[in-house]
């Protein structure tokens, strides 16, 4: 087992002294027999099922490689996969059965920051450890959290000033209106500041609705030179066909379109050209590791429509996970913290290297920088390598030091100390 | 000057048209069997599925239309004889049986085809006025919202099954008496209202992201024009339709996106508060 | 001597069409009135109008004495002005003794309460039928125990809408036996009739609606005799 | 107001008049006349086997938490947290025959408002109760305004349907969009779409410590005690005078209101008990998984109290308390074992129903039994 734990870290960025990997592994022999029980609640139907039953096949895909190389610590992997229906009550009554009757080791759940939300509160009243892999408005500093997604300072501090300097200065963002859109407007019109830019509008659409003429010749009277399309679900992602039809053809950046709800796939082109999207993963990737893993998940599911961001997310955490437990020894999950905390716990990614930050317990990730052609195939003209999530620790969330268990936004930050 | 007059206009027919042909079919169900069917986003999802399947079969975008309306009647018909026709005495218990239907019609469609399906561009082009181009497509929508109820009036009016649909609706009795098969009536009047949803589908399926649960997008907006119009579909639907867009149009003029929701369903609350039938309940007063 | 019922110029009109147009109308206390008239000549509406279901657009109605033009229908039946619907309007769900107790609750309880349904019971010949489901009774019975709660509130005047329809010549006799006897007791009674023979059996004085207006009045003789109602209404009945 | 009574001459003939009859006039029922109520004639299940199964039931339901481990008693707790709204439903839909589609309109304030007040002030002094009083109050006092406007406008039917949908949709697509800083009362941020979080559960004072009820045990009894005593309160209540002027309007508002009866004050009563129910429910929700969302009050969490009520039988509170504990069982065994099926199999359970049971699945084994029951009298004599 040592041999794998170390073939990870000799292709990490942030090769350490063994001293903490010996600490944490002498203190857990085994006290656990079996298999290890890995707990998975993604939608399967209901209105997300469309980008998240990937989420499903990628864990599933991890378990099986990893169970075939002889599981973590010599113990298999078992998964524990119930549906919520993305539905948040489903999430908390299977979040409590999941922890309480399931006993698993650890949890892998949620597409929607809602969902996160409904079972947070579950999952820091049994004191589990619970992995959210999605992208998502960023802010979570909790002790029992490990959320591996990209959050807006990765995708926005690429794309946004990339965008005004290939485009130019005036920006309009439409976003949708709840947390997540708000956010990540919020970060956008920060970064067009910081950057001598300007924002010409801004635009908050309640979700669910799916009629745009009006949004269309809003941006069409102020004329910029960006547009920031932050649009959640289905029903607004009608905003793409419906600009089109309209003429609209202004440049858009987004960071959820594409690497999620594959809309470049899905919608006929012209729809979506001139879109370019931050994502840490799409399918068209074409380094090896990618072309591998694409290989791997297609001989296991033939009849994948499209692996998206939130599939090899997904994987990656299972895989991040077992790296902590193979460092701590042990599924204990102070002893998995403990590992996490020594900052080393690294996965050599189909996206490329995924490193944990100790402090706030995000993911750093290579970010690419996809742009949709007007036949609705990808280029990738650019990749960011390495790219920290850095505002929660900057802020004063540091999980090494103290437990948190909130949400903090750039305009509610944690308190000071 | 000019060209945001004509912008408001465009703003106004275009909810206009989104708002009439989303309610058609619920109202033609309603109005005439009394029937609240919380399916029909599922008919209007059926409707633009099959729609997008016929076009990419390579059918002409009206054939493709039709062939979509076609098969939204049929399901509409079968599930009428099958389940609605048990439950016209009571019409409450519809709602549960029609949102069963919803359930099974959604997750089933996950399950067979899918969690989304490639859709089609929207034809025609843009054209511009001023500073602002728009779809010509979404110009055709208006249109063809007017067409649609200026030929469901000659339907209804007009036409022998027009006639003995509406006499099967106010006097069931009576016409059942007269030798009119009101069961084939009903099937018959579900049947339209089923197609009416499954032409809104496939009219608006190049617009659309097309997945299972697309017909929540137009249920609310829909069941709100039904009520607020009232029994009656060109007495109610056709003025309701008219009122709601030009709220939600200037809603969303001044105040944006999240006004125009919250002050259409304000809009029903108040209307529903001073007419408490609906607007053809207020339009057809006295008339007994 | 006040009239029980009054109206003064009551006017209601649907657009064009008139349902009650300058009605000038008066019956005294213990009388016996029909109200007798072509369909359409506004009867219904007349008694609508007189409940409070429908407002009127002009005119006033008093009732013993004071108007009640402005009251809510609730508040006309606590004056003392009761109904017995066209169609029977009982509760179908409910057992024929729930029917009165719903009637009565308000006004009595416990055992005075059950002694008053008992009775009320016996007037109306359903004192058998005391447990069936109200839904279950036949047509006459379902008329009959709408009488009975109508006639449980104990009011002045009493308002009969087509009592005897769909009934036998049998059940009918047995209804103008029913309306004979309150009206001994004191209780005027307001009668919309179509069968004629029903009308002579019962009625003191008879008002002819013809097209929302009144078109004659008088005794029963009167009217009978009258050619110009024979022409607009006894003749089409015929 | 003078009532009939006064009214000396008018008497029919063979009906004595009865002494102290008028409308101001209430005859005391006493304690005991109140309680036999329960039995009453709006409500299934009479008798001593009815209520000897019913307290067999209540003690199997007592000592069930010995038997079963800490998630199934958490879960049928959270279970109970629904039924209150289901039992409201039932009263305004089953019984005063009003249906409102809106019910979720109060059990999102009542569970924000609990999250505000509890967020606040905290949950020491066995504040979470007076807040738990507070949130349902003013749920209450909504649905006095909403009713007032409902009812005294004469909207009814499906029209009173959309109407109490499309305020819930209101609050809900308002609350979605209160992500911001700007949207906090006090320390409470309503935190939009992702639901507002960090209340404290219902909290019990106790010397020595205060006693969270976290979904174990204690709350198990505690809601237990609540339903069974809302329930038994309900049945007195449809039994009642009130009750009866419910179920005539119900039947036939016209006769109801040609009796004398203020219709629109009983249905604005059975309106406001139902939806302060429904605000119970929203309080007990949100204490129970610390979490209230915008999304509870959306088109599909209002449609499911209906669905509830209708599949057990509405017109019975009996058998809306079962079957709303029935279906919610069902659905969540169909989630959890059905994986991707479960919502068809739902579907399919709803139409059924509807089709094969029409007065409700609860209600529809009821009278199969009686007539069972009949079939077999008859066969012996």
């Amino acid at each position: 087992m040592r041999t794998l734990q170390t073939h990870w870290l000799r292709r990490g960025a942030l090769v350490a002294g063994a001293a903490g990997i010996a600490l944490s592994g002498a203190t857990a022999v085994a006290q656990d027999e079996g298999p290890i029980r890995i707990g998975v609640l993604e939608d399967q139907s209901g209105e997300f099922a469309a980008a998240t039953i990937q989420k499903v096949h990628g864990a599933e895909l991890a378990a099986a490689e990893i169970n075939a190389a002889g599981g973590i610590l010599g113990r298999e992997i078992e998964l524990v996969i119930y549906d919520p229906q993305s539905d948040n009550r489903r999430y908390q009554e299977l979040m409590r059965r999941i922890l309480q009757r399931d006993n698993v080791d650890v949890v892998f759940a949620g597409f929607s920051s809602a969902s996160r939300e409904a079972v947070r509160p579950i999952v820091n009243q049994f004191d589990a450890l619970y992995f959210y892999t999605n992208q998502y408005e960023g802010g979570v500093c909790d002790a029992n959290v490990v959320a591996t997604g990209a959050v807006p300072e990765q995708q926005f501090s690429t794309l946004v000033p990339w965008m005004m300097e290939t485009y130019g200065p005036r920006v309009y963002t439409i976003a949708a209106d709840y947390n997540f859109g708000q956010i990540s407007a919020e970060w956008v019109r920060q970064l067009v500041e910081d950057g001598g830019g300007e924002m010409v509008g801004e635009e908050f659409i309640p979700l669910g609705v799916s009629q745009f003429s009006q949004t269309i010749q809003n941006i069409q009277e102020a004329a910029p030179d960006v547009l920031m399309t932050l649009l959640v679900g289905t029903a607004q992602a009608s905003f793409y066909e419906q600009a089109a039809a309209a003429d609209l053809g202004i440049p858009m950046g987004s960071s959820v379109n594409v690497a999620q709800g594959y809309e470049h796939r899905r919608f006929d082109p012209p729809a979506l050209a001139g879109m370019h999207v931050t994502a840490n993963y799409i399918e068209e990737v074409e380094t090896q590791a990618s072309l591998d893993f694409v290989e791997r998940w297609r001989a296991m599911f033939p009849d994948e429509v499209y692996i998206n961001q939130p599939g090899q997310n997904s994987y990656v955490g299972i895989y991040l996970y077992a790296a902590a437990v193979e460092m701590a020894g042990t599924t204990e999950k102070e002893a998995v913290r403990a590992a996490i905390q020594t900052g080393e716990i690294c996965h050599d990614a189909p996206e490329g290297q995924v490193c944990i930050d100790p402090a706030s317990q995000h993911a750093s990730h290579t970010i690419y920088l996809v742009q949709v052609g007007e036949d609705h195939s990808i280029s990738i003209p650019q990749v960011w390598e390495g790219i920290e999530p850095y505002w929660l620790g900057e802020a004063g969330c540091d999980l090494t030091v103290r437990d948190h268990d909130a949400q903090y936004t750039p305009s509610n930050p944690p308190p000071a100390e | 000057m000019l060209p945001s007059i004509f912008a408001f206009l465009f703003q106004f027919g275009d909810a206009f048209a989104f708002l009439v042909l989303a309610a058609a079919g619920l109202a033609i169900i309603f109005g005439m069997m009394g029937v609240i069917n919380l399916a029909h986003g599922e008919f209007i999802m059926c409707g633009a599925y099959v729609t997008v399947a016929a076009a990419r079969a390579g059918l002409p975008m009206p054939a493709a239309i039709a062939c979509g309306a076609l098969a939204a009647g049929i399901v509409g018909i079968v599930l009428e004889r099958l389940v609605i026709q048990r439950l016209l005495h009571r019409p409450l218990d519809t709602i549960v049986a029609t949102w069963g239907i919803s359930l099974i019609a959604t997750q089933g469609t996950l399950i067979v085809l899918g969690s989304t399906m490639p859709g089609i561009g929207t034809p025609f082009g843009s054209f511009s006025v001023g500073e602002f181009s728009y779809s010509v497509y979404r110009v055709l929508l208006m249109a063809i919202a007017v067409l649609l109820l200026i030929g469901l009036y000659l339907l209804f009016h007009k036409t022998r099954y027009g006639v003995l649909a509406r006499a099967t609706i106010q006097v069931p009795s009576m016409a059942s008496a007269l030798g009119v098969n009101t069961a084939v009536v009903h099937s018959l009047t579900f049947g339209i209202g089923a197609a009416l949803a499954g032409l809104a589908g496939g009219l608006y399926a190049p617009t659309m992201t097309l997945v299972p649960t697309m017909g929540t997008a137009f249920i609310v907006e829909a069941f709100v024009t039904v009520v607020v119009g009232g029994g009656d579909v060109f007495l109610g639907t056709a003025p309701a339709a008219v009122v709601l867009a030009f709220v939600k149009a200037l809603m969303i003029n001044w105040y944006g996106q999240l006004f125009g929701l919250i002050g259409l369903l304000l809009a029903v609350i108040i209307v529903i508060r001073l007419l408490p039938r609906g607007l053809s309940g207020w339009i057809l007063r006295g008339r007994e | 001597m006040t009239a029980i019922l009054a109206t003064e110029g009551l006017q209601k009109n649907f657009g064009g069409v008139f349902v009650a147009r300058d009605i000038r109308f008066a019956m005294q206390p213990g009388e016996i009135h029909c109200l007798i008239g072509p369909n359409g000549a506004g009867k219904s509406s007349f008694f609508r109008l007189v409940l409070g279901q429908h407002k009127p657009n002009a005119g006033a109605i008093f009732f013993d004495g004071a108007e009640i033009t402005a009251l809510k229908p609730f508040e006309r039946i606590r004056r003392g002005l009761s109904v017995k619907f066209q169609v029977p309007g009982i509760f179908k769900a409910l057992t024929v003794w729930q029917n009165l107790e719903i009637a009565l609750q308000d006004h009595l309880s416990g055992d005075s309460l059950a002694a008053e349904i008992r009775e009320t019971l016996a007037f109306v010949d359903l004192a058998g039928q005391a447990r069936e489901r109200a839904g279950n009774l036949s047509h006459g019975q379902q008329q009959w125990l709408e009488i009975g709660m109508a006639i449980s509130l104990k009011p002045k005047l009493l308002l009969l809408d087509e009592p005897t329809a769909g009934m036998s010549d049998d059940e009918t006799a047995k209804t103008g036996d029913m309306v004979h006897r309150l009206n001994r007791e004191g209780m005027s009674i307001l009668a919309v009739e179509h069968d004629m023979t029903f009308v002579k059996q019962i009625a003191q004085r008879v008002t002819v609606l013809h097209f929302g207006e009144i078109f004659a009045q008088g005794t029963i003789d009167e009217i009978v005799a009258d050619e110009r109602v024979a022409e607009i209404y006894l003749g089409k009945a015929q | 107001m003078s009532g009939p009574a006064d009214m000396g001459s008018a008497k029919p003939a063979s009906v004595p008049s009865a002494a102290g009859r008028d409308r101001g006039h209430r005859v005391r029922r006493g304690f005991l006349g109140t309680l036999k109520l329960v039995n009453g004639p709006q409500t299934l299940g009479r008798g001593p086997i009815f209520w000897s199964g019913f307290v067999v039931a209540c003690l199997l339901a007592g000592i069930y938490p010995l038997f079963a481990d800490g998630w199934t008693v958490g879960n049928t707790a959270y279970f109970f947290t629904w039924t209150f709204m289901a039992m409201g439903l039932s009263v305004i839909w089953g019984y005063a025959g009003a249906l409102s589609f809106g019910q979720t309109a109060f059990f999102g304030l009542s569970g924000y408002a609990y999250g505000v007040l509890t967020i606040n002030i905290g949950s020491a002094y066995g504040f979470t109760f007076a807040a738990l009083v507070l949130a349902v109050g003013l749920a209450a006092v909504f649905a006095l305004s909403l009713g007032y406007f409902l009812f005294y406008g004469r909207i009814s039917g499906v029209f009173l349907g959309i109407v109490t949908l499309s305020v819930t949709l209101v609050l809900e697509t308002f609350m979605a969009q209160t992500a911001g800083p700007e949207w906090a009362i006090g320390a409470a941020r309503l935190n939009g779409f992702n639901g507002m979080t960090g209340m404290p559960p219902l909290t019990v004072p106790w010397p020595g410590g205060d006693i969270a009820l976290w979904p174990d045990i204690p709350l198990y009894y505690l809601l237990l005690g609540a339903m069974i005593a809302c329930y038994l309160g309900l049945r007195i209540v449809v039994n009642s005078r009130f009750g009866n002027v419910l179920v005539a309007i119900r039947e036939n508002p016209d006769r109801a209101e040609m009796l004398g009866y203020d219709i629109r004050r009983y249905q604005l009563g059975a309106f406001i008990i139902g939806s302060s129910l429904a605000g119970l429910s929203g309080v007990l929700y949100t204490a129970w998984g610390q979490y209230i969302t915008p999304n509870s009050m959306g088109l599909y969490a209002a449609a499911l109290p209906i669905v509830w009520v209708a599949v057990g039988g509405r017109s019975d509170l009996t058998a809306t308390l079962i079957g709303t504990l029935l279906v919610l069982w069902v659905f969540q065994t169909l989630t959890i074992y059905g994986s991707q099926y479960a919502l068809v199999v739902m579907g399919a359970m709803l139409l059924v129903t509807v089709l094969f049971a029409p007065r409700g699945l609860i209600i529809g084994v009821a009278d199969l039994g009686g007539w069972l029951r009949a079939r077999l009298r008859r066969g012996r004599s």
